[in-house]
């Protein structure tokens, strides 16, 4: 019976009672203010012109995308280490919003490329390494879909973020030593500050969207398996009396 | 012996050491110390024979006022200049759009015997800087003045 | 529940009252979310891995590899568990099979399989006998051999003996004590039908409540 | 002493599957038929250029080894699953990680058989000449393969006991090989041409520390991936 209530009680305790729809909601709307901001007061860049605008929302995506796929990999072992079901449930949403923020990179990352590179995709080191990320995080989600037990694809889920976390930095590094043109990571000292601060505010503002929704999705993560395990108690019972 | 458990916790660690210890070969190993990324047309011309028909990249600047565009037949003849070596570049097909005279680009392909070299792949080396215009540039004039295929300054 | 050494459980049941289970979380093939089990005083959870060398369980499907030959079967298993070959033809000859013990076990007939399952038991030479509904697919003499399996396996190691079955008249004067499993536990145990000796337990298994 | 004994156990259950998998033998058939025809195929798309197949013939052998090489990896562990072996395998004493590496040992007898095979065809198809420096390319096709067989053997341990397991394994599986077919491709190709730009060195040590983490990894997360 207690066993029963726990995930529940773990579903609306306090730190997860946080009413994440509205921080989700204020984090959409510091990100569209961000993205005006941005638009509006940083001059057009000297090669690009207004194109590096695409800059405040594709690389903050991209930043935001590996810290989701750094939780995946934290939950990942540290449910392997415990064993809790919280933690699988935690991986799991990291990686769906992960696949969405890989998956807009990937999509502003083309719509910057064309006028810029002259080419929707480009085989270089960015790029790919972001589209296997992509991949990865595809085949962790796929790997749910296809297993039923629930401890079974805790466990292989959390194996295969672990094995996917360990690869990503060997992906990149093979890549940039397979295509090594791509621009090497804007720092302070090669970005005008009229285009460094915007970046940072969008990347920020785009932390919190993301933070809300893994926290939404965990929370209703929590409460369909707490669903699901009184109805199998109940289900357990009743065949019980009836015998 | 027996304890499973205790065995399990060990190959756990002993694989964390082992991987660690690869990716820190990986990163401070400097493995890519010796690879050589591009010939500079000095290295390039400086390697006799051996240059002539194999797949190399050669990176340097494209030599200002070198620039043969031809729009109908897509053919691009270009110098690229490293110090005071040149060599002659022929392409097909469209640069891309950055491309103009003093940028950075790396070819891949073949020098051919005839001191030509057969560019496969063309590829600016942008820089990572991002520049608001100085005073008096407009921007993307450059661009423009590229796309109508004539030869930036 | 406590079984002691010398003595053999029956388990009978409805399909689905958890007995398969119950003896797959004995034999350390799956974890038991709640409860615990004791084997000679020792944890499982704790120790699976010596668990694993004290406990043989044989299941309703024989677990052998079609393409390899009887022989070869108990080859394998005698590498895996560390035992020479020595006493490979003697087990053959034991479970009736050393004529065909050449031949792959593809064209075995499912009695001759579980007949071979047996024969990798008795090399295994177990102190706890897990076995899930051993009578299955036997003839007589089947029948027969596996209650003599059970008695020597007992006999030699003052071990124990879990047997999971469905009609009692097989495993006559072979049990000691008949338990009935509903929905995952015990509802039912019958009296002992012989008294033994008690020597400390050789296994105790606790529920969740 | 503990060692020796995972050592045995490990060459028990590689003995047994490469026994299982000489009396069937179709397996070997099949596979390596595939790699041929995958090659074929390669040689069908790219058109009769001469330069062109030779170019990418590293790149048409790698494909054809990993896409015949998957179908292995799921077959190694149907024999367990088809009559209920599996469990008793787990359950007799011992470390689980040496059946993982027997089951390897085997997957890599059996890889590079088909090897053995589709190479030379590859060569023959595709009009390749290994200019001296035939060991370097052996060395970069092992470390290759031991890469491929150690992850594919991993993966396969969880996609052949899934619903679709047929789809699953390449959709883990591929993502993986990145770098190492990367690697591979790059350090064959460069020592195909002379390596002038003196890249094979770093591929090659790329290759080492790719297999060096994933054997460690994989050996340490197959009691995880197989318990359940």
């Amino acid at each position: 019976m207690t066993a029963s209530t726990m995930p529940l009680a773990a579903a609306s305790d306090r730190r997860s009672g946080l009413p994440w729809g509205w921080i989700a909601v204020g984090g959409v709307l510091a990100l569209v203010a961000a993205q005006v901001y941005g638009v509006l007061t940083s001059p057009p860049d000297r090669d690009m012109g207004h194109l590096q605008k695409i800059m405040y929302l594709h690389v903050p995506a991209a930043w935001n995308a590996f810290i989701a796929f750094f939780v995946v990999a934290v939950a990942s072992l540290r449910y392997l280490w415990k064993g809790r079901a919280a933690d699988d449930l935690l991986a799991a949403s990291a990686a769906e919003i992960g696949s969405l923020l890989t998956g807009l990179t990937l999509a502003l990352g083309m719509l910057w490329g064309k006028p810029t590179w002259g080419i929707w995709w480009t085989w270089e080191p960015r790029t790919t390494s972001t589209a296997v990320l992509f991949f990865m995080f595809l085949a962790y989600l796929i790997l749910r879909k296809f297993v039923d037990d629930p401890e079974r694809r805790a466990q292989w889920s959390a194996v295969v973020g672990i094995l996917g976390a360990l690869n990503v930095p060997i992906v990149y590094m093979s890549v940039r030593w397979w295509r090594t043109l791509h621009q090497v990571q804007g720092s302070p000292m090669t970005l005008d500050s009229t285009y460094y601060i915007p970046l940072r505010i969008n990347a920020v503002a785009l932390m919190i969207v993301l933070v809300a929704f893994i926290a939404h999705r965990y929370r209703s993560a929590m409460i369909t398996q707490a669903a699901d395990d009184l109805e199998d108690r109940a289900a357990l019972m009743e065949g019980g009396s009836r015998a | 012996m027996s304890n499973a458990n205790g065995r399990k916790t060990a190959t756990v660690v002993i694989a964390s050491v082992i991987v660690v210890g690869a990716f820190t070969y990986l990163m401070l190993g400097n493995i890519e110390g010796d690879v050589v990324y591009f010939y500079t047309p000095t290295e390039l011309l400086s390697k006799g024979d051996a240059a002539y028909d194999r797949a190399v990249r050669l990176g340097g600047q494209v030599s200002p006022g070198s620039v043969q565009w031809n729009a109908e037949a897509l053919d691009l003849k270009f110098k690229v200049r490293e110090g005071t070596k040149e060599v002659l570049v022929h392409s097909k097909g469209a640069p891309p759009q950055m491309f103009r005279d003093g940028m950075g680009v790396v070819v891949e392909g073949r020098y051919r015997r005839d001191g030509v070299f057969e560019s496969k792949n063309l590829m600016i080396k942008h820089s990572e800087e991002y520049r608001a215009p100085k005073a008096g540039e407009r921007p993307q004039e450059m661009y423009r003045s590229l796309m109508k295929g004539g030869t930036a300054s | 529940m406590t079984v002691s050494p010398g003595e053999v459980l029956g388990i009978e049941g409805h399909n689905g009252s958890g007995k398969s289970t119950l003896l797959r979380i004995l034999a350390t093939s799956i974890r038991a979310t709640n409860g615990s089990v004791h084997l000679f005083g020792r944890d499982i959870r704790q120790h699976p891995d010596w668990a694993r060398g004290q406990v043989a369980l044989m299941s309703f499907t024989p677990g052998l590899y079609d393409d390899l030959t009887a022989r070869e079967n108990l080859v394998f298993a005698a590498n895996m568990l560390g035992r020479g070959h020595d006493g490979i033809d003697g087990v053959l000859e034991r479970v009736g099979l050393l004529r065909e013990s050449g031949e792959k076990v593809r064209t075995f007939s499912s009695g001759m399989q579980r007949r071979l399952a047996l024969g990798r038991l008795l090399l295994q030479a177990p102190r706890v006998l897990l076995l899930d509904e051993p009578y299955n697919s036997f003839d007589r003499a089947g029948v027969a051999l596996v209650n003599e399996v059970v008695r020597e396996v007992i006999a030699a190691e003052r071990g124990t003996a879990v047997i999971v079955l469905h009609d009692r008249h097989s495993a006559a004067g072979l049990l000691d004590r008949v338990v009935t499993m509903q929905q995952g536990r015990f509802v039912d145990a019958t009296a002992p039908t012989r008294v033994v000796e008690h020597a400390g337990p050789s296994l105790v298994m606790g529920g969740a409540s | 002493m503990s060692l020796r004994d995972d050592w045995r156990r490990a060459r028990a259950v590689a003995l047994k599957d490469l026994t299982a998998e000489r009396r069937s033998r179709a397996g070997l058939n099949a596979v390596t038929f595939l790699g041929v025809l995958v090659l074929m195929l390669f040689g069908f798309a790219l058109g009769p250029d001469t330069e062109a197949m030779r170019e990418a013939a590293v790149g048409a052998i790698w494909l054809a080894i990993l896409f015949s090489g998957v179908l292995a990896f799921n077959r190694c562990y149907q024999l367990e699953l088809d009559g209920g072996a599996l469990e008793p395998l787990l359950l007799y004493p011992g470390s689980r990680w040496s059946i993982f590496v027997g089951k390897v040992l085997a997957n890599l007898a059996f890889v590079f058989l088909v090897e053995l095979i589709v190479i030379p065809v590859a060569m023959v198809l595709f009009h390749v000449v290994v200019p001296g420096g035939a060991l370097a390319q052996i060395a970069v096709l092992v470390l290759g393969t031991i890469g491929f067989v150690t992850l594919g053997t991993f993966y396969a341990a969880m996609s052949s006991r899934s619903r679709s397991r047929e789809v699953l394994l390449p959709l883990l599986l591929f993502p993986m090989m990145i770098p190492a077919l990367l690697a591979s491709v790059q350090a064959s190709t460069a020592l195909l041409s002379g390596d002038l730009m003196r890249e094979a060195g770093a591929w090659v040590r790329l290759l080492i520390a790719y297999d060096v983490i994933f054997v460690a990894a994989s050996l340490a997360a197959f009691e995880f991936a197989i318990e359940v």
